[in-house]
């Protein structure tokens, strides 16, 4: 794409659709134009902004790791204007996407440590990402853990991967619904996400924590976490603020004089620490 | 992903007439989100419904569009064809091809381009509908019947015979209505008071029957199974309990000199009076405004003479309020009186009469013991000319209606005239004569021929006195419009029928619709004649457009059908397209601001305030709420709400909105 | 600085020859009761008679509504029309006041930190500021207090300074300038070299800005300061759309049938909407902290972040405010407290 | 002047308030509002013809309605948005104390409703000179003329919501311009859609503007953008006999039905 319009998106076509739960859907994306697809490049942890011609433009990560090359992913929830008009859109639809925007999970930083994903809800896409990342690089790692849980059976995203993952031999998945949100047939855990990590008893050792979540399940996931030794800056989780540009000048995201789009999403919890409570 | 289902019908030649179906048909396939698109003959018949349920089915619909006819027509009939195929009935939708198109428009493309058009609103409608469930609330089996004239007599004995309670609310003091006024009946000749006496009686007696006289609707709150009703009942300055109705107050009462009401004048009555001795009730009333002790403070000759000291000064108006389930209107009619006819001198000249009071004359138990004798002079007429459409018919007077009970009932007086004065000539000045009920032509003809009426075919211009006759000048058109001058001595005038007195107000407290001249307009002209337009009212007699007592008493049964039919269930399922305040989550709750504006706009009293509050059961915020019992899903609160907070079930703003853009952004 | 004189005859002169040639000029109109910037077609709709136009310039570079680019929608297929650079006018831009003029500077740094808004740049690139000093300021004017003055050439291509006689004297700033001056060489003539510091207007200091970049990062963590402030504070956008140094903007889409177009468009951090997420979570829920960040944004951290203060001290937005939330009185406040 | 500072200092030292919402000389000498909490600040406050901002908006404002004793220094157009707000349910009885003055310039206390009713009903509610001029000027345009006029105000305006901001009837927390399924109205500022979005406004304020004209004293740009609400307060004045803000249990105009109404289209 030959511009310096740093405003025009990528169009990318729906390759697939996946219902996940109820008013969530996966895309597959990929570029109609060849060069862009070419040229195109992110890491994981990165965000995007994706459009609906006509409604406008909504922030969600990239749901699929960088690994996987020749398309991207997300993942979203149906809320706003444009997410309902994303899930009104049919495979083979155009839409616009840009980016990548913002930082990165710093995985080469973990190289030879373990690995503990702890996700909640519909916030388990953007470590997703990381997941699948770190899992195409298997022997990069020591352990990797995930522990994940949502409202109910209906509300687990990525049923069919969590499938995949359970079956590894590699990967020590713990499922969970909340309570009143089993099924009969439902073999994992029935807890919240926190008390479920206590449960567990993770090793801090040279292990590297991922958190993402809505908000009051990491309130009380970090203090277990700080419970069984996690140092802060083993602790990572990404924010998500408004934003308009993702570029550092719509003036929306800011947590202070830190730019969530530009200096995020990826926060590691000591950052996190130091930032102003305005997120 | 929408998967919609849209079905072109044909209705016979009904839309494909004009309008090209298949075309629709094929443009409609191209619509985003539309997985088939068919077209047939008979889309309602019973294959074109097969066509419906099967496509779901096969396509896995999500959403379907029938494009044929209003959906007052067939709007259930599809709704229930989705739900046999197990689609949601809401999620179904009509697009009018038939009413908004091919009936108002010529054959040609921009007729089909319309007919395209409209289906494409409906499926960007379609598309955000919501599987919805109908609501279920109990009934109150209590009708109320506003009005006791024959109309109401028949409907609140029939609805109290199926078994269910019945209110029944009368503005005068006695129930009766027009029909105790007549002397007798066409076709027939029956005495009016013979046959209808016995029913009023029947009413006061009923188990099942309450009779408030001298009552009037004060307000109606609620809708369909739940009206709150409340009724004033005016002083009658009497105890009703003590009063035996022995007549002593009457008979003493000083001021003599009242026209009466029920004798149209022709009579007098007292100020403590029954309207007439059958009355029902038969306990009288003290008129207020002609009453001595109420204007000048003194008199009280009734209270001394009440052997059963019944009489109550100080009584003041009193309420009841009464829970019901339907209402029944039959509040009946009045005549034009006359102001409207200063060409015939009607109200200057004393012989000069309408229809009404000639019914009086008429009567044996009138002011002449039934001799039909002069106002002015008590002479007994030779000549009368009865005037035929006096006021209907007559863009003129503002009425163009027919009235359509002038034709026979002035034949009706020629002949009792006639019958009573063998002497006598009655004329009759008609436009045409309709007599189209049964036995209603020969009790014409026998008028003419047997009775020797004569009818002159043509209007009257002008009536005026001369030495003592009235001077009626016409024409006879049948006679190239040869003009004609009668010298008669009583002219009665067949005045127009009307709408009562107060219908346009009741109609306002009671929100049923009305036409420009304040009847009470049904829902349907020809399959919903008893109903208005408000759920659970009802209509019954000459309120709703003038009638013969025995298309009245029909439509009185037909309207007691409807209320019976009604109470046959203890719950109504009714469609749950109603108002719903939004709701969102916490810390919103819902942008209801609270100003209550929507209370004050809503005419059906179906929002109250909800308190939300925290777990701790403080309260945040206190919003406005929707009963869905009540609420009739008239959309005046959504209109109105500023903050966007109300919402139509199954009319949304976002369904409304697709609708408008899909037929502006094309 | 190379100076030139302008003779007011000259001056009219050099207006006519600019609308005829192949720049379109912007430059201070009345507008009923208001002087405002608007292209003008001849001299005579210019006026002087102003402290400062109620919008600052920011508008030539970055307009109200941006078309960023456009669509067409056809079923499942997308095209997009990219924005076109060529359409950007050449412009000249006349009688701005050295506090906005200073403005551009504060605005190119949000543009163009990390990635570089072309748009932005182009139209900036392709306008000749001609500034004009201030010979009047009133109440609401603070320039000098964040490193300005009435006569401040900075952001300016030329700066203007009225003589008593009518004449201007011509402060050559820019490249861009001196080529604009070559343009029309004809018309200025050898500058007198009359004093320039006393035609120009008095504004006092009224808070010391090395001052408030110290104190106000301590700052931020007091609530019940920036709620006592902003307590009469309403909440609209006045101050942003007027401001010579807002960028804050927002993206919408607006579309009619199959085709549209996506538009960036002003916005304001005092909005509530500003900020708020989806889920109803609003990290900046009240008006306190929504006013700390219109302050924080201009006096923390851009000077932290683009090494630029964000207030150039026109006073605009004091002046355009219903509720008269003087700026710099709260500054100023900042350090008494 | 004087008055104002002495009655409330002896409401801030007594404790009877611990908030009085006035006016101060602000810059310029212009007036503008003002929180005083504390008795020796009592003396900041003025009364005076500059005085002239509705400022009646503050009573609802979060903050402002969590502090218990409160008294607000009213002028005319903040009583009448007083009462036409407790109309409409947004301010309560018995939660703010009301100063306000009299034609004499006397400070007095409105102790209920219904005393600032009787108050409010001794005040002129029609239009001053100038608008009226103004309004008759408009009326007097064709229908060209009048769209050429509005269309060039229109294109000014630059959507920064001063005029709902500072307008006392404006409380809905989700206005309709903010509320994007579906988009009602366009964000961006241009003339059809600011259009749209002062026509609407002038809709809902349709039976509740009580013409103090806040909003265009407040638009930066200057656009009368008053005298459309005023056209239909007028009328409904004209029409319905419904004055905004003069009695706290009137119901709005486009709520109410009166048989007297000349409404025949409804039949």
């Amino acid at each position: 794409m030959e511009t310096q319009n740093i405003y025009l998106p990528y169009l990318m076509e729906i390759e697939k659709i996946s219902e996940e739960a109820p008013f969530v859907k996966t895309f597959r994306l990929k570029f109609i134009n060849p060069e862009d697809a070419e040229s195109f490049s992110f890491r994981t942890g990165q965000f995007g902004e994706y459009s609906v011609a006509g409604v406008g433009e909504s922030t969600f990560c990239i749901a699929s790791a960088p690994t996987r090359k020749g398309y991207i992913e997300c993942t979203f929830r149906k809320a706003g204007s444009v997410t309902t008009a994303l899930s009104d859109m049919e495979e083979g639809s155009t839409l616009g996407f840009r980016g990548p925007y913002g930082n990165v999970f710093p995985i080469d930083e973990w190289k030879g440590k373990s690995l503990l994903f702890i996700a909640g809800g519909i916030a388990l896409p953007p470590m997703r990402s990381v997941i699948w990342n770190c899992l195409d690089l298997r022997e990069n790692f020591k352990d990797i853990t995930i522990v994940y849980g949502a409202k109910s059976v209906a509300d687990l995203v990525y049923k069919e991967e969590l499938r995949l993952w359970d079956e590894r031999p590699d990967v020590k998945l713990v499922t969970t619904v909340d309570p009143g949100g089993e099924t009969p047939d439902w073999k994992g855990e029935v807890g919240f996400v926190p008390t479920v990590l206590d449960k567990l008893a993770p090793k801090s050792e040279n292990t590297i924590a991922i958190v993402c979540g809505p908000p009051i399940m990491i309130k009380f996931t970090f203090p277990i976490l700080e419970k069984y030794g996690f140092a802060d800056d083993m602790v990572y989780t990404t924010l998500e603020n408004r934003m308009k540009c993702g570029f550092g000048k719509c003036g929306r995201c800011n947590v202070g004089k830190t730019y969530v789009c530009k200096d995020g999403p990826v926060f590691s919890l000591k950052q996190l620490k130091q930032l102003p409570d305005e997120y | 992903m929408a998967r919609i289902g849209v079905f072109i019908c044909h209705c016979g030649e009904n839309i494909s007439a004009t309008v090209d179906c298949e075309k629709v048909a094929k443009v409609a396939s191209e619509f985003p989100g539309v997985a088939v698109s068919v077209d047939y003959k008979y889309m309602c018949s019973d294959p074109g419904q097969n066509l419906v349920k099967e496509a779901i089915i096969e396509h896995k619909l999500t959403g379907v569009v029938v494009s044929a006819c209003s959906p007052r027509m067939h709007e259930p009939t599809f709704r229930n064809a989705c739900a046999e195929a197990g689609l949601n009935p809401f999620l179904c939708e009509m697009a009018n091809i038939r009413e908004h198109c091919s009936w108002v428009h010529e054959k040609g493309d921009a007729t089909t381009q319309k007919a395209i058009d409209i289906v494409r609103t409906l499926v960007e409608k379609v598309k955000r509908n919501e599987a919805l469930a109908p609501i279920y609330v109990p009934i109150s089996k209590t009708a109320v019947v506003i009005g006791g004239g024959v109309a109401g007599i028949q409907a609140a004995l029939d609805i109290a015979d199926a078994g269910h309670k019945v209110v029944m609310v009368e503005r005068e003091p006695s129930i009766g209505g027009h029909m105790s006024q007549l002397s007798e009946t066409f076709p027939t000749l029956d005495c009016s008071q013979c046959i209808l006496t016995p029913r009023m009686v029947d009413v006061a007696r009923h188990p099942n029957i309450t009779l408030y006289t001298y009552a009037e609707i004060e307000s109606v709150d609620g809708s369909i199974g739940n009206f709150n009703v409340k009724i004033r009942l005016k002083s009658k300055s009497l105890d009703e309990k003590v009063c035996t109705g022995c007549g002593a107050c009457i008979q003493k009462c000083p001021v003599k000199k009242i026209p009466s009401e029920f004798e149209q004048g022709l009579g007098m009555r007292t100020a403590i009076y029954v309207p007439f001795p059958q009355a029902v009730p038969n306990k009288p009333v003290i008129d207020r405004k002609n009453c001595t002790y109420y204007i000048k403070g003194k008199c009280k000759v009734c209270e001394i003479v009440c052997p059963t000291k019944a009489i109550r000064f100080d009584q003041e108006d009193s309420f009841v309020e009464v829970q019901a389930g339907a209402l029944l209107l039959a509040t009946g009619f009045d005549v034009l009186k006359t102001s409207a006819f200063p060409e015939y001198g009607y109200g200057k000249y004393k012989d000069v009469i309408d229809g009404l009071q000639f019914e009086r004359l008429a009567s044996a138990s009138g002011p002449t013991k039934g001799e039909i004798r002069r106002p002015s002079d008590g002479q007994i007429p030779k000549k009368i000319v009865f005037i035929a459409c006096a006021g209907s018919r007559d863009p003129a007077k503002g009425r163009e209606y027919c009235s359509k009970i002038c034709c026979m009932y002035t034949a009706k007086h020629a002949m009792l005239y006639k019958h009573k004065v063998h002497e006598g000539t009655p004329y009759i000045f008609y436009m045409d004569i309709r007599a189209t009920g049964k036995m209603y032509e020969e009790f014409v003809r026998r008028a003419i021929e047997e009775d020797e009426v004569k009818y002159i075919r043509g209007r009257v211009s002008q009536v005026y006195e001369k030495n003592g006759k009235l001077i009626v000048r016409g024409v006879d058109t049948l006679l190239m419009g040869q003009p004609v001058e009668i010298e008669a001595d009583m002219v009665v005038l067949a005045t127009a029928g009307i709408a009562n007195q107060g219908s346009e107000e009741l109609a306002q407290k009671l929100h049923v619709s009305y036409d420009k001249h304040k009847f009470f307009s049904e829902a349907h002209p020809k399959l919903k004649p008893v109903e208005t337009n408000t759920a659970g009212i009802f209509l019954a007699g000459a309120c709703q457009s003038t009638k013969d007592i025995p298309e009245t008493v029909a439509a009185a049964s037909g309207a007691a059908a409807k209320v019976v039919g009604l109470f046959s269930n203890d719950m109504l399922k009714r469609d749950p397209l109603i108002a719903i305040v939004k709701k969102s989550p916490p810390p919103v709750y819902s942008s209801c601001t609270g100003c209550f504006m929507c209370i004050q706009v809503c005419p059906y009293q179906a929002i109250d305030k909800e308190e939300i509050k925290d777990r701790n059961g403080n309260i945040i915020k206190t919003i406005s709420h929707i009963n869905p019992g009540l609420c009739q899903g008239c959309g005046t609160c959504v209109a109105f709400c500023k903050s966007k907070s109300i919402d139509i079930l199954g009319y949304n703003h976002d369904q409304v909105y697709a609708e408008v853009s899909a037929l502006l952004n094309e | 600085m190379e100076r030139k004189l302008l003779t007011k005859d000259s001056y009219k002169l050099l207006i006519s020859k600019i609308i005829s040639g192949k720049y379109q000029l912007v430059a201070p109109v009345k507008v009923d009761a208001l002087v405002d910037f608007r292209r003008i077609k001849s001299a005579d709709e210019i006026t002087e008679d102003y402290i400062v136009t109620v919008s600052s310039a920011k508008s030539v570079a970055f307009p109200r509504n941006e078309k960023l680019f456009g669509f067409e929608k056809n079923n499942k297929k997308l095209e997009q029309t990219d924005f076109d650079f060529d359409s950007i006018p050449h412009t000249v831009l006349l009688g701005v006041r050295p506090c906005d003029a200073m403005g551009f500077a504060s605005l190119t740094s949000i543009f163009c930190w990390d990635s570089v808004d072309k748009i932005y740049t182009t139209r900036l690139e392709r306008t000749i500021i001609i500034g004009m000093s201030c010979a009047k300021a009133d109440a609401s004017c603070f320039c000098t207090s964040v490193k300005g003055n009435p006569g401040n050439t900075a952001g300016n291509d030329l700066l203007l300074t009225k003589t008593p006689d009518g004449d201007y004297i011509t402060e050559i700033v820019t490249e861009k300038g001196a080529k604009l001056v070559a343009e029309f060489y004809e018309l200025f003539r050898e500058d007198k070299g009359a004093e320039k510091e006393p035609l120009l207007a008095n504004v006092p200091e009224v808070f010391e800005l090395d001052g408030i970049l110290a104190k106000i990062n301590s700052k931020f963590d007091d609530e019940v300061f920036w709620s006592e402030q902003a307590m009469r504070c309403l909440g609209c956008g006045a101050c942003a759309y007027v401001c010579p140094t807002c960028a804050c903007f927002d993206i919408q889409d607006e579309s009619h049938g199959k085709t549209g177009q996506r538009v960036r468009c002003w916005d304001s951090c005092g909005l509530s909407l500003f900020t708020l997420h989806t889920s109803g979570h609003n990290p900046r829920q009240n008006q306190g902290q929504r006013w700390r960040q219109r302050l924080m944004h201009k006096f923390s951290y851009m000077p932290d972040r683009l090494n630029t203060v964000g207030c150039v001290g026109c006073g605009r937005c004091s002046r355009a405010c219903p509720v008269d939330m003087n700026i710099a009185e709260h500054l100023k406040s900042i350090i008494d407290n | 002047m004087n008055n104002i500072q002495q009655k409330t200092k002896e409401l801030l030292e007594s404790g009877a308030c611990t908030l009085i919402i006035g006016y101060e000389k602000g810059t310029g000498g212009k007036a503008r509002p003002v929180f005083v909490r504390k008795a020796e600040h009592a003396a900041k406050l003025i009364f005076d013809e500059s005085c002239d901002q509705n400022i009646a908006g503050y009573l609802y404002r979060q903050e402002i309605k969590n502090e218990s004793k409160k008294a607000i220094v009213a002028n005319n157009h903040t009583l009448k948005s007083i009462v036409e707000l407790a109309s409409e349910n947004q301010i309560h009885e018995g939660d703010f104390m009301v100063l306000a003055f009299t034609a004499e310039g006397e400070i007095i206390e409105l102790k209920s409703f219904e005393e600032i009713e009787k108050h409010v009903a001794t005040l002129y509610h029609g239009l001053n000179d100038e608008d009226k001029a103004t309004m008759q000027k408009i009326e007097a345009m064709t229908m060209e003329e009048r769209w050429g006029f509005w269309e060039n105000e229109f294109s000014k305006c630059i959507k920064c919501y001063a005029c709902r901001a500072s307008c006392p009837m404006c409380y809905c927390p989700t206005c309709t311009v903010e509320i994007n399924q579906p988009q009602w109205i366009p964000v961006p500022s241009h003339t059809l859609g600011n259009l749209e979005w002062h026509v609407m406004r002038a809709m809902h304020l349709a039976g509740r503007c009580i013409t103090c004209g806040q909003c265009a004293k407040s638009c930066p740009l200057d656009l009368p953008i008053h005298l459309l609400t005023y056209k239909v307060a007028l009328d409904s004045e004209q029409y319905f006999d419904s004055v905004a803000g003069t009695s706290v249990c009137a119901n709005n105009v486009l709520a109410t039905f009166k048989t007297e109404d000349h409404e025949n289209f409804i039949r």
